[in-house]
């Protein structure tokens, strides 16, 4: 049994890992994935891409409300800019997805950074107005700007090709986006042992100490807008993909709550806290509607009876939740490794 | 030429007087001490010259540049650290991450090398944990290196701000009251830290510090404010002397 | 000129009932910092037991309405027993997660209870419309106007002048602090829910009033209100009340004027492009109170 | 014991549940009677209801749920939100889909050949609505072209018909003066209607729900509008009297499923199950329009049945094969061709007299070309 | 009064804190609580004052009785009604309040009107620069005025027992005099029971009754004062005072590392 750490050189304690075991663990589970398709059903291949997507939004804004403290209600509006922008790029211009996935995610980031700029004087709840302000504008503009991205009636996004094959179906989508999620989650992880990510934990922590520490302020913050938004971007573009067909409706401002309600129950500032939250908002409604599903098999009329009750539960797991483990799940996850590495010597 | 030179500032807040008129200098390599009785504007005085305040009125020379009008960020990028009365440390971060934020204005890769990670980010990276070490060896902090700062007994995070100022290599140090809930012993290390930095770092200082034995063991220079005013400026024995010094600051007991 | 007053006037009048919507969460931002995203919920809530009470029990409508605060002063406690007091200590953003989680299960609280269909409410207020000059006014904006001036003195003294107004200010800014003064930071709770949701449930009841009919939808008044007290300024009484009606004018200047122009939507997206204006010029909105930053 | 398994696709807890509901209600009635009565060929149909509460990407899950897992034939699905997003993907999967979404390019199955509803298209019964306005305007002794304006959502739904209305009025010499915008879950409409009483406007088409509409009707009498109202299906029924009560006289409205009660020979069934399911519950013409959309499809699932086709591209032909089927009055007789998926061309337009609702006529478009999918 | 048995606290769960404390604060006494940093003398006080639970701490073991009773268990707002108050490290002064709300806030469990009047007279009296500062917001203070007036909330509540963590924070000489002076004072004038937590060896002996020292979260000396400033690691390490030669320079001790005689 390991007892303690030791390690040689600073190269080594700067690891992503604390020992060889997570890193087989993570291995094994990234060849799991990549299998995967092999044998589950194209339903719960949809699922999948749908968390990974999930999860990469959830990052995106991690990066921003979790890491640097901008609380942000923008999330539905970027994934919105992505994903029009995609179906711009794609449907109108016909470029191909290499560089629609990247440029839609740099289109984003240049209108987040445009939203960031009242974060230069407003703070907490008066900024995640202000992103809120930026929901409702890029609503409009998606909805009135007719000739680019067919107005209420929404777009028709082509399906990406890789050397010459339609990505069409559920299981080469899933092919497109398990890649792009797994960067994206390294390019991130990365960032936070890194010179700009910590800077964006001094703001979130501390603004005035940070900027003695000569951050500068203002210009980390637009960085953290610009950065969370062109993830959260490449997020909408995916979305586009997946769905083939996006209008206005499909990025209603209660996704945006639904966002921070990820980060929040998963745990803000930490990218396994946007995994776990991820999957669980996203599944628990399907996990709630497999079993109203099997409930409503057996006694049909119970259909209509049973439907609240999904948002109900899903209420009451949220707020049991946080009950527990009000510092998110990622907490409760380094709690328990804690605990397990010094035990049986836990004090 | 004075390291920093403060000309005339006159700062005050909707019907508080907190600076008025203040001026002094600090010569290259000093350990200058500033007192005064609480509430008369030392913490003020140190905010405007880190530029965490601006003054109504008056001038901040840093190395016989003007940096009134200049940000906190870029004064720091001159070379003035300071560290803060209440404690304003990263507190929910480790004391390494604290110290390696120390070392921001000195990084160069950006964000995407960042994010990649691997190659030059790494080598940068490796060589600041290395300046980082030297200063957790030197303040003895090794066994909290990677404790979360928030949960530190008050008089360790001290030494940790402590420790993430010197992280900036800076010229100029700005420590606002430095050994404020120590003991004895511990302030006894923390004065044998600071001699050290100004000895044998070179670093030049500006501390506010109640205890006046320290004061008057330690400091080069004193300059004494009250309700915002100069009254007084000399060695810590002239200091001592005057009169006004003590009938404000210290009374009769000393 | 009289289509601008009337703009003008409507503005304030329906400005009024974001004023009273947007006290409940001002009370409750005020003394525990927190932004109830469940509010909207509360006014469904007391509606639809106002409701419950007059056409189901053939209350009178004055009881059925006191009956209804009531309910709702216990709604408000009972918020606080089984889902604040465990977060008591935890960090303000779990709070505020902890209200979206109740806003979803008081949704399917209502929607099982009620259903979701529309249901006439009960005409309490008459359809004539008062005319102030030659301006045509409904009479449940009149109301919402009166309540609306009425909760603005009592509140004002109340957060001044009274112990527990105090210690509710005292509790939003820190509640170990306040714990240490021996101020039951449950108490605080309890009470600040209880009146935001007595505030919720008069505003509840004067909106059915108007629409005529009640569902579900009307939760959405929560959401569409919180620019208003960021407007105002989130811990501001004053802030509430000023900035439902400057936030009504917004709208229908931009409804009357930019509408026909732009093709429709400017009277949802104009107010916030105004509000975002504002707020650079005054970072926590028009009377909120500045965060103490000192180092 | 075979089972046939149809999915659907409802909105029982989202913004549109109030009308979802009950929508879904009477589609999992009819589909429970039929089963009673012998099922299709024997065969109980099996219906895999589930709430999507109008989030686009449930819908698009449930979707793959049903048609990859389930495997089922055919999906009832409801709003615009879910059918407009689901549209290619039921082309390509060859599901058949019904939804309670009355959107013209629905009916075009050179673009959507598998999109089904019942009822007129949205178009045309705005067409049919300005045949009444001018009708009325002529009868009223009206001079000149009558002034109409259009107050709708900023949403698809809300601007289904307008490009038709707006084509229509100029044809037949009705002067749209005003577009208004009624934003989502709006409360107050007085700046949308001072506008309209500088334009003169004598009468306005609101394509919104019953709240929406009420609240109109609401403002517009405080502001003294003499302006006669007329509303789209989701905005005109029962709940429209029960909520705006004397504010509603007057009002007409596109009635294309009867209301509730309807003495007509298909409510028959609809009372008994009422009285056998959820007698308490109150019904109106949202829960007709779920019934007369399944009985349409059950009649296809017949179809496809007997034809030994009992999957998507057999129960699309067998539905294209309807022709003139009638739902027992509780909406008109539909036809279906593989060409054309418009039901029928006939819209009831009622008026609101003495807080019931008042048949006043029945308008009936020719089937032509132009209109076609428009 | 109060007596500590055996107190052991954890952190986090994983954190132990405090390894089993023992310490007595007899009725109408000063009681000093030394410590070097992180020994756990805050800690401590936060057990007693019940203020450990907003801090996911726990007392895990052994118990704190307040006149008999054990008060371990109760939420902090019923210890202070039972005549217990804390003055928590670091000022904590409601910093959006005015000066004078935050005094009022100190009497929050009184419902004497007379004597609050009387009492918040007195806080002024003690503290003149407070009533200066009255109608300010107290985040707006300078340090040593937010400390005053946290020391003036606890006058506010005429506690039995009052608890001071580090009163001489951040005061000029004077007023740290000042502190002590009024803390004395209120010990003989009201007769209330304090238990002290201080930096300033010197002077909280000087008014302490009673001291105990601690190192690593146990009581490692105890004694009268005189007792206590006679021993010589006390003398080191807490009155400054070097083993033989009385009072020595800071400038002249660098470089060498001493030991504790009672850690060995
Ligand atoms: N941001 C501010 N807004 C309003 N008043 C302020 C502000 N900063 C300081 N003051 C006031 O200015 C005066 C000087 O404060 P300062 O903090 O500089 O005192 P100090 O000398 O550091 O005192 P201490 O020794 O107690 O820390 C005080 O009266 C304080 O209330
Ligand atoms: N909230 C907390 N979570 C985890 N550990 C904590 C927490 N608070 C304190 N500790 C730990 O408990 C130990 C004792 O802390 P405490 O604050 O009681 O010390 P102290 O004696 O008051 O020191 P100081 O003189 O510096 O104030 C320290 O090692 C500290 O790291
Ligand atoms: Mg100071
Ligand atoms: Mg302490």
């Amino acid at each position: 049994m390991r007892c303690g750490d030791f390690r040689q050189s600073y190269a080594e304690d700067m690891s992503l890992f604390e020992s060889p075991l997570p890193r087989v663990l993570l291995a094994g589970l990234l060849v799991f994935l990549l299998v995967l398709p092999g044998f589950a059903s194209t339903y719960w291949l949809d699922v999948l891409s749908r968390i990974f997507i999930a999860i990469i939004a959830a990052t995106g804004l991690n990066v921003v409300t979790g890491y640097t403290g901008l609380i942000s209600l923008g999330t539905a509006a970027f994934l919105a800019v992505g994903g029009f922008a995609t179906a711009a790029m794609a449907g109108k211009a016909g470029l191909p997805f290499v560089v629609v996935i990247p440029l839609s995610g740099l289109l984003t980031a240049l209108v987040g950074l445009v939203f960031g700029i009242p974060s230069l004087r407003l703070k907490g709840l008066y900024l995640a107005v202000a992103t809120l302000a930026a929901h409702y504008i890029v609503e409009f503009i998606v909805t009135h700007w007719d000739a680019m991205t067919g107005g209420v009636n929404g777009i028709s996004v082509p399906p990406a090709h890789f050397a010459g094959l339609a990505l069409s179906d559920d299981r080469s989508m899933y092919y497109l986006i398990l890649p792009v999620m797994v960067g994206l989650l390294f390019f991130t992880k990365n960032l936070f042992r890194t010179k700009v990510g910590k800077a964006f934990v001094a703001i979130r922590d501390q603004d005035i100490s940070a900027e003695v520490m000569g951050v500068d302020v203002f210009r980390y913050k637009l960085l953290s807008f610009a950065v969370s938004s062109f993830i959260i971007g490449v997020a909408g573009s995916l979305l586009a993909y997946q769905a083939r067909l996006i209008s206005p409706e499909n990025f209603p401002i209660t996704l945006a709550i639904d966002y921070l309600g990820m980060v929040i129950i998963g745990g803000l500032g930490s990218i396994l806290g946007s995994i776990f939250g991820a999957i669980f908002i996203t599944l628990l409604p399907e996990m709630l509607r497999l079993a109203t599903d099997a409930l409503g098999s057996y006694w049909p009329s119970l259909m209509v009876i049973v439907a609240p009750i999904k948002t109900g539960v899903f209420g009451l797991v949220v707020v049991l939740f946080l009950i527990f483990e009000p510092d998110g799940m990622a907490a409760r996850w380094n709690h328990i490794k804690a605990y397990w590495k010094l035990y049986p010597f836990s004090y | 030429m004075p390291l920093l030179r403060v000309n005339n500032l006159i700062l005050h807040f909707r019907g508080v007087t907190a600076l008025s008129d203040v001026s002094f200098e600090v010569r290259r390599g000093a350990l200058h001490a500033v007192i005064g009785p609480n509430g008369a504007g030392k913490t003020s005085l140190l905010n405007c010259i880190s530029g965490v305040y601006r003054p109504q009125r008056g001038s901040v020379e840093f190395e016989g540049k003007d940096v009134t009008r200049l940000s906190p960020a870029s004064r720091t990028r001159m070379g003035v650290a300071r560290t803060f009365q209440n404690i304003a440390l990263f507190r929910g971060m480790t004391v390494l991450d604290n110290l390696l934020i120390g070392r921001h204005t000195h990084q160069k890769e950006g964000l995407l090398a960042g994010g990649i990670y691997y190659g030059p980010a790494r080598r940068e990276e490796i060589a600041n944990r290395e300046v980082v070490e030297d200063i957790i060896d030197f303040l003895e902090i090794q066994h909290i290196r990677k404790k979360v700062v928030g949960t530190l007994a008050y008089g360790l995070q001290k030494r940790v701000e402590l420790a993430r100022a010197l992280a900036l290599e800076p010229k100029l140090l700005l420590l606002d009251e430095p050994m404020a809930g120590m003991n004895a012993e511990e302030k006894e290390d923390m004065a044998r830290f600071i001699l050290d930095i100004n000895e044998d770092r070179g670093t030049t200082m500006i501390m506010i510090e109640h205890d006046m034995g320290v004061v008057m063991d330690v400091s080069h220079r004193v300059t004494v404010l009250s309700f915002g005013e100069k009254i007084a400026d000399g060695t810590p024995q002239e200091v001592q002397g005057d009169r006004a010094v003590q009938e404000a600051y210290l009374g009769q007991a000393q | 000129m009289e289509f601008f007053l009337q703009l003008l006037l409507n503005g304030v009048v329906v400005g009024s009932i974001y004023s009273l919507v947007g006290l409940g969460f001002v009370v409750i931002y005020k003394s525990t910092s927190v932004l109830n995203f469940a509010q909207g919920e509360f006014l469904v809530l007391g509606a639809y037991i106002c409701l419950t009470l007059t056409v189901q029990y053939q209350v009178p409508f004055f009881w059925a309405f006191l009956l209804t605060l009531v309910f709702s002063a216990l709604m408000g406690i009972l918020t606080e027993r089984l889902i604040l007091r465990p977060m008591i200590g935890e960090p303000v953003i779990s709070l505020i997660m902890v209200t979206l989680g109740l806003s979803s299960l008081l949704k399917a609280i209502v929607q099982g209870i009620w259903g979701t269909e529309l249901q006439p409410f009960p005409n309490i207020f008459p359809a004539e419309p008062v005319r102030i000059g030659p301006l045509p006014v409904s009479q449940g904006y009149l109301y919402s106007l009166l309540s609306v001036a009425v909760l603005l003195i009592l509140f004002t003294l109340f957060f001044k002048y009274t112990r527990s107004g105090v210690a509710m200010r005292a509790t939003a800014f820190s509640q170990q602090v306040s714990l240490s003064m021996g101020i039951s930071v449950k108490r605080i709770f309890a009470l600040a829910w209880s009146i935001a949701a007595v505030v919720s449930a008069i505003g509840g009841v004067l909106l059915a009033g108007v629409r005529g009919g009640l569902d579900g939808a009307m939760a959405f008044f929560g959401l569409k209100v919180i620019p208003v007290v960021i407007l105002g300024g989130l811990d501001s009484i004053a802030g509430a009340i000023v900035g439902g009606p400057i936030m009504g004018i917004l709208e229908n200047l931009a409804g009357g004027y930019l509408d026909p122009l732009v093709g429709g939507g400017a009277k949802e997206v104009a107010p916030f492009v105004v509000l975002v204006l504002i707020l650079t010029i005054k970072p926590y909105g028009l009377f909120g109170k500045i965060k103490i930053e000192r180092v | 014991q075979q089972e046939i398994k149809v999915g659907g696709i409802f909105d029982l807890t989202g913004v549109t549940s109030d009308v979802g509901k009950p929508f879904a209600q009477g589609v999992q009635d009819c589909v429970a009677v039929t089963n009673d009565a012998g099922g299709i060929g024997g065969k109980k149909i099996k219906l895999l209801g589930a709430d999507y509460g109008y989030k686009i990407d449930q819908a698009r899950a449930l979707y793959k749920k049903f048609v990859n897992d389930d495997k089922v034939v055919m999906i009832q699905g409801w709003g615009t939100g879910d059918t407009e997003a689901l549209k290619d993907f039921v082309g390509q999967d060859k599901i058949p889909y019904f939804s309670g979404s009355f959107a013209a390019p629905l009916s075009d199955p050179s673009k959507f050949p598998y999109n089904f509803f019942v009822a007129p298209t949205y178009s045309e019964q705005l067409r049919s609505w300005l045949d009444w306005v001018k009708q009325d305007y002529g009868k009223g002794g009206g001079k000149g072209k009558a002034k109409v304006a259009f107050m709708f959502g900023d949403n698809a739904y809300g601007k289904a018909p307008l490009a038709a209305g707006r084509k229509y009025a100029a044809e037949i010499g009705v002067d749209v003066v005003d577009e208004a915008v009624l934003p989502p879950n709006f409360q107050d409409a007085t700046s949308q209607l001072l506008t309209m009483k500088q334009k003169g406007v004598e009468y306005a088409y609101i394509n919104v729900t019953t709240t929406g509409v009420s609240l109109v009707l609401r403002d517009a009498k405080k502001l003294g509008l003499t302006v006669k109202f007329g509303s789209n299906p989701y905005g005109f029924s029962e709940s429209l009297v029960a909520v705006a009560g004397p504010l509603a006289e007057g009002v007409t409205g596109v009635v294309p499923h009867v209301p509730f009660g309807t003495p007509v020979p298909g409510m028959k069934m609809l009372e008994a199950a009422h009285q056998k399911y959820h007698p308490t519950d109150k019904h109106d013409a949202m829960y007709v329009r779920g019934w007369a959309s399944c009985l349409v499809w059950t009649e296809g699932l017949r179809g496809a049945d007997k034809a030994g086709q009992m999957n998507g591209p057999g129960v699309k032909a067998a539905v294209e094969k309807l022709a003139d089927f009638s739902t027992g009055g509780l909406s008109q007789s539909v036809t279906y061709t593989p060409a054309d998926h418009r039901p029928t061309m006939t819209t009831s337009i009622y008026q609101i007299q003495n807080g019931k609702l008042v048949k006043i006529g029945d308008y009936i478009m020719p089937r032509t070309k132009e209109w076609f999918g428009l | 009064m109060l007596e500590l048995k055996n107190v052991e606290v954890i952190y986090d769960d994983v954190i132990l804190v405090l390894k089993g404390l023992s310490l007595q604060v007899p009725e109408g006494k000063i009681v000093a609580l030394l410590g070097s940093n992180g020994a756990g003398k805050s800690t401590t006080l936060k057990a007693i004052s019940g203020l450990l639970h907003s801090e996911e701490g726990e007392v895990t073991d052994g118990g704190i009785f307040f006149e008999g009773q054990p008060v371990h268990e109760l939420p902090p707002e019923i210890v202070v009604r039972r005549g217990i108050f804390q003055v928590m490290e670091g000022r904590r002064v409601f910093e959006d309040l005015t000066v004078e709300e935050n005094i009022d806030m100190g009497g929050y469990t009184r419902n004497d009107r007379a004597g609050l009047r009387a009492d918040k007279e007195a806080c002024y009296e003690f503290f003149p620069r407070l009533r200066e500062r009255r109608k300010k917001l107290a985040g707006y203070l300078s340090g040593g005025e937010q400390q005053m007036l946290a020391i003036s909330r606890a006058l506010m509540a005429r506690p039995k027992l009052m608890m001071l963590d580090e009163p001489s924070l951040g005061l000029a000489p004077l007023l740290v005099a000042e502190i002590f002076r009024i803390i004395k004072r209120i010990n003989e004038e009201r007769k209330t029971t304090i238990l002290l937590v201080e930096q300033n060896a010197n002077l909280a002996l000087s008014i302490a009754d009673y001291g105990y020292i601690m190192e690593n979260g146990r009581v490692v000396l105890d004694g009268d004062p005189d007792k206590l400033r006679s021993n010589e690691d006390v003398k080191e390490f807490y009155l400054g005072g070097g083993g033989e030669s009385g009072k020595k320079s800071y400038k002249n001790l660098k470089f060498y590392k001493r030991r504790k005689r009672w850690l060995s």
